[in-house]
């Protein structure tokens, strides 16, 4: 097991960039989710406004 | 037929008429044309100061060192290519005017380029002669010059036509337009210095003229389509 | 067949039948992912040149791809949406951008990675691909600039759809003379020549696995999207609302 | 394609712009033949330029057709650009260079050959400035040098965004004055003012609000 993840020496290069890679997506994901709540919350936010003014 | 002829009478009629009125505005304020050559000697003159006065290392860098700096400079002077047609309305009354709007910015930037560009080539060889770039090269880097600059005058109207109205647009044109402008820089350096080494240089003059026939054929569009986008 | 694309393209719609398609393309993009690494970074054997750093590629080939791709659906839908005006187009165009610079990055610092052990070096400007890549970046970052520096989401969308074609014209001049410079510094490594099948068959596993990831990735931004643009709609406001007495 | 187009020169129908979140018109048309002229009333900010631009090509609606002498002008562009002329606050002439430079410049893009030019400089009081670089004339002269650009053009469509600003009465009266006579040769005008004028023309009105 520990050799497979050794790789021979270049364990650190190649789990290194699986990681990156991994932390990448997910970070891609949330900021697409925040995003999305975000303009949902601004949207919410206006809307009330402007019934409150109205 | 007759028709036809008349038209493209028409058209070259107005593509003289807008290069003969930009480089009549050029004359009036020649500062407009001077800053970027400033530029340009001043950024060649800064790389020795930087690297050290060594002569070999010199002939190795300045190839490189010239066409950066006349890339900067060169877009450094676009920035103001459309701005004051920008500002005083001339700009609508281009869009509006009976000529097609591409031929009326490809005659700005062809007088941009014979403002900027021109004094830009003519001055290279006295800045190539600090880096002891011999003689019998200067030919081939005025030319490769003469090329680069013009296909770049052409990309960087594009950029300077998106970025006409935006307050911030100064750095915003460099940003858009340097990762485009990379084949020039890489095949007008890379045939200096071969032109230094001494090894055959056809190939790459061949491919920035090709280059430069693309852009002043196709840019235009682009750059017309920007335009009218920005002044709306 | 123009009915059908209208109704895609119609806001409302688009957002309704959007997150069904995005569970189906995340769900299936992950799992063939992890059976595309599994085989890939475990089973595969080794590669006998560059030893197991070789199978950096199962995560650094997808994202390079990618990155290509992100800009070609960029560059396409901007074209869409300034000769057709379709709203939904020049959303996706928007949306693109941010995710392929993300690729990018991602390409590039793996390929920096891989570099290490194979030049010795986290940068090696003798290789095209890295370099090419780096200017794919600049590309993205001009893009998302000028998006942003235009007030007007009209103007900005057309101003950069505008930029975006120009990019995608250039992209090949810009490979190719990157290409050409880096051929007289010989400091080219190339993946080295056919790959067996137990190699190459989880790096297509894994292209397609990313490739569902980040649709599924570039629908959901393209539904905020939408929904920021329509906000003054009325179905837009009925839906917030609805939601909001959810909630 | 509207009924008339024997006696309609230029007109418009279901026109709509939003700048912005706010919708500046909506369904808007009108119908002009030669001789008429249609004043575009409205406060500033109302969207008067807006239209007149609108009309001209240099900004996209989000909807609706204008017509010019039955052609829609989106799709023939050159041959509405051909017949109008087009006067703003921002004059698009260039201060560092004379009267008749900038004159001639927009001669040659119409590919003009006149010979007319000082009699129109005479009745618009530019007489004996033809040297001189614009920057050294007044607001009032800068104006009517776009003016003189206008007269000589020989567009049939003017359009003319408040062309009474920074002018004294004289220069007011000469405005009423030119375009009466465009009128009368059969033009037509388009004019966005919140001046109150009287031009004794066939007129349609539009109020911006």
């Amino acid at each position: 097991m520990s050799d497979t993840l050794a790789m021979g020496g270049y364990g650190a290069y190649v789990w290194s960039s699986v990681g990156l890679a991994v932390i990448v997506l997910i970070l891609c994901a949330v900021l697409a989710l925040r995003r999305h709540r975000r303009v949902l919350r601004d949207i919410g936010m206006q809307l009330r406004a402007t019934e409150a003014n109205e | 037929m007759k028709e036809l002829e008349q038209s493209e009478s028409d058209l070259i009629a107005g593509l003289v008429a807008i290069i003969r009125r930009d480089l009549l505005l050029a004359w009036k304020r020649p500062g407009d044309a001077v800053n970027p050559l400033m530029f340009y000697a001043m950024v060649c003159t800064l790389f020795p100061l930087a690297t050290g006065p060594s002569a070999e290392q010199l002939l190795q860098y300045g190839p490189g060192v010239l066409w950066v700096a006349a890339l900067l400079a060169t877009l450094l002077a676009l920035n103001g290519l459309f701005l004051s047609d920008y500002e005083d309305g001339s700009l609508d009354q281009l869009i509006l005017s009976p000529q097609p709007l591409p031929l009326l910015v490809l005659g700005k930037a062809l007088a941009h380029w014979l403002v900027t560009g021109l004094p830009l080539v003519l001055m290279s060889p006295l800045l190539a002669m600090t880096f002891s770039v011999p003689s019998n090269v200067m030919g081939i880097l005025m030319l490769t010059l003469t090329l680069g600059t013009l296909s770049l005058s052409m990309l960087g109207s594009i950029g300077a036509a998106l970025t006409v109205g935006l307050n911030r647009g100064n750095a915003l044109l460099s940003l858009l337009i340097l990762p485009l402008a990379m084949p020039v820089l890489i095949f007008g350096a890379r045939t200096v210095s071969l032109a230094v080494a001494g090894d055959a240089t056809s190939a790459g003059v061949y491919i920035l003229a090709a280059y430069c026939m693309f852009t002043v054929s196709l840019s235009p569009f682009a750059t017309a389509a920007a335009l009218k986008i920005s002044n709306e | 067949m123009w009915t059908f694309f209208h109704k895609l393209a119609s806001p409302p719609h688009f957002y309704r039948i959007a997150p069904t398609f995005i569970r189906i393309f995340a769900i299936a993009g992950v799992v063939l992912t992890a059976v595309g690494s599994w085989n890939g970074l475990i089973e595969a054997p080794i590669d006998y040149q560059q030893k197991d750093a070789f199978r950096i590629i199962y995560v650094h080939v997808p994202s390079a791809y990618l990155s290509m791709m992100a800009y070609m659906i960029m560059a396409v839908s901007a074209t869409i949406g300034l000769i057709w005006r379709i709203k939904l187009s020049h959303a996706v165009a928007a949306a693109a951008a941010p995710l392929g610079a993300w690729f990018t990055f991602l390409s590039l610092a793996t390929g920096s990675i891989w570099g290490r052990p194979m030049w010795g070096t986290w940068w090696e400007w003798g290789d095209p691909r890295l370099t090419s890549q780096l200017l794919m970046l600049f590309l993205y970052f001009g893009y998302m600039a000028l998006r942003s520096a235009i007030d007007d989401p009209g103007k900005a969308d057309k101003a950069s759809a505008v930029l975006a074609l120009v990019g995608a014209v250039n992209i090949p001049i810009i490979h190719y003379s990157v290409y050409w410079w880096t051929s007289l510094h010989q400091g080219q490594t190339v993946l080295a020549g056919k790959m067996p099948p137990e190699m190459l068959i989880p790096l297509l596993i894994n292209i397609l696995g990313f490739t569902l990831i980040f649709a599924a990735l570039l629908l959901y931004r393209v539904r905020s999207e939408v929904l920021y643009r329509e906000r003054r709609a009325r179905w837009v406001r009925e839906l917030v609302a609805g939601q909001e007495a959810i909630s | 394609m509207p009924a008339n187009t024997l006696t309609e020169l230029l007109s418009a129908s279901g026109l709509r712009l939003f700048r912005g979140e706010r919708c500046l018109f909506e369904n808007l048309g009108f119908a002009l033949g030669a001789g008429e002229m249609l004043l575009v009333e409205g406060a500033n900010g109302s969207g008067k330029t807006s239209l007149l631009r609108a009309i001209a090509g240099l900004l996209s609606l989000d909807s609706g057709v204008i017509y010019w002498r039955g052609q829609v002008t989106l799709q023939n562009r050159q041959a509405l650009c051909a017949d109008m002329a087009w006067l703003s606050h921002r004059l698009g002439l260039k201060y560092d260079l004379t009267l008749v430079e900038n004159l001639r410049l927009d001669a040659a893009l119409r590919g003009l050959v006149r010979d007319d030019d000082n009699e129109v400089l005479d009745r618009l009081g530019l007489k004996g400035l033809e040297r001189l670089p614009l920057r050294a004339l007044s607001a009032g002269q800068q104006r009517r040098v776009a003016l003189a650009r206008l007269v000589l053009s020989a567009a049939r469509l003017w359009l003319m965004d408040e062309p009474f600003t920074n002018l004294d009465t004289a220069g007011q009266l000469l405005v009423r004055e030119i375009i009466e006579r465009k009128l009368k040769q059969g033009g037509v005008c388009v004019v966005a003012t919140h001046h109150a004028i009287d031009i004794s023309a066939p007129t349609s009105r539009i109020k911006l609000r």
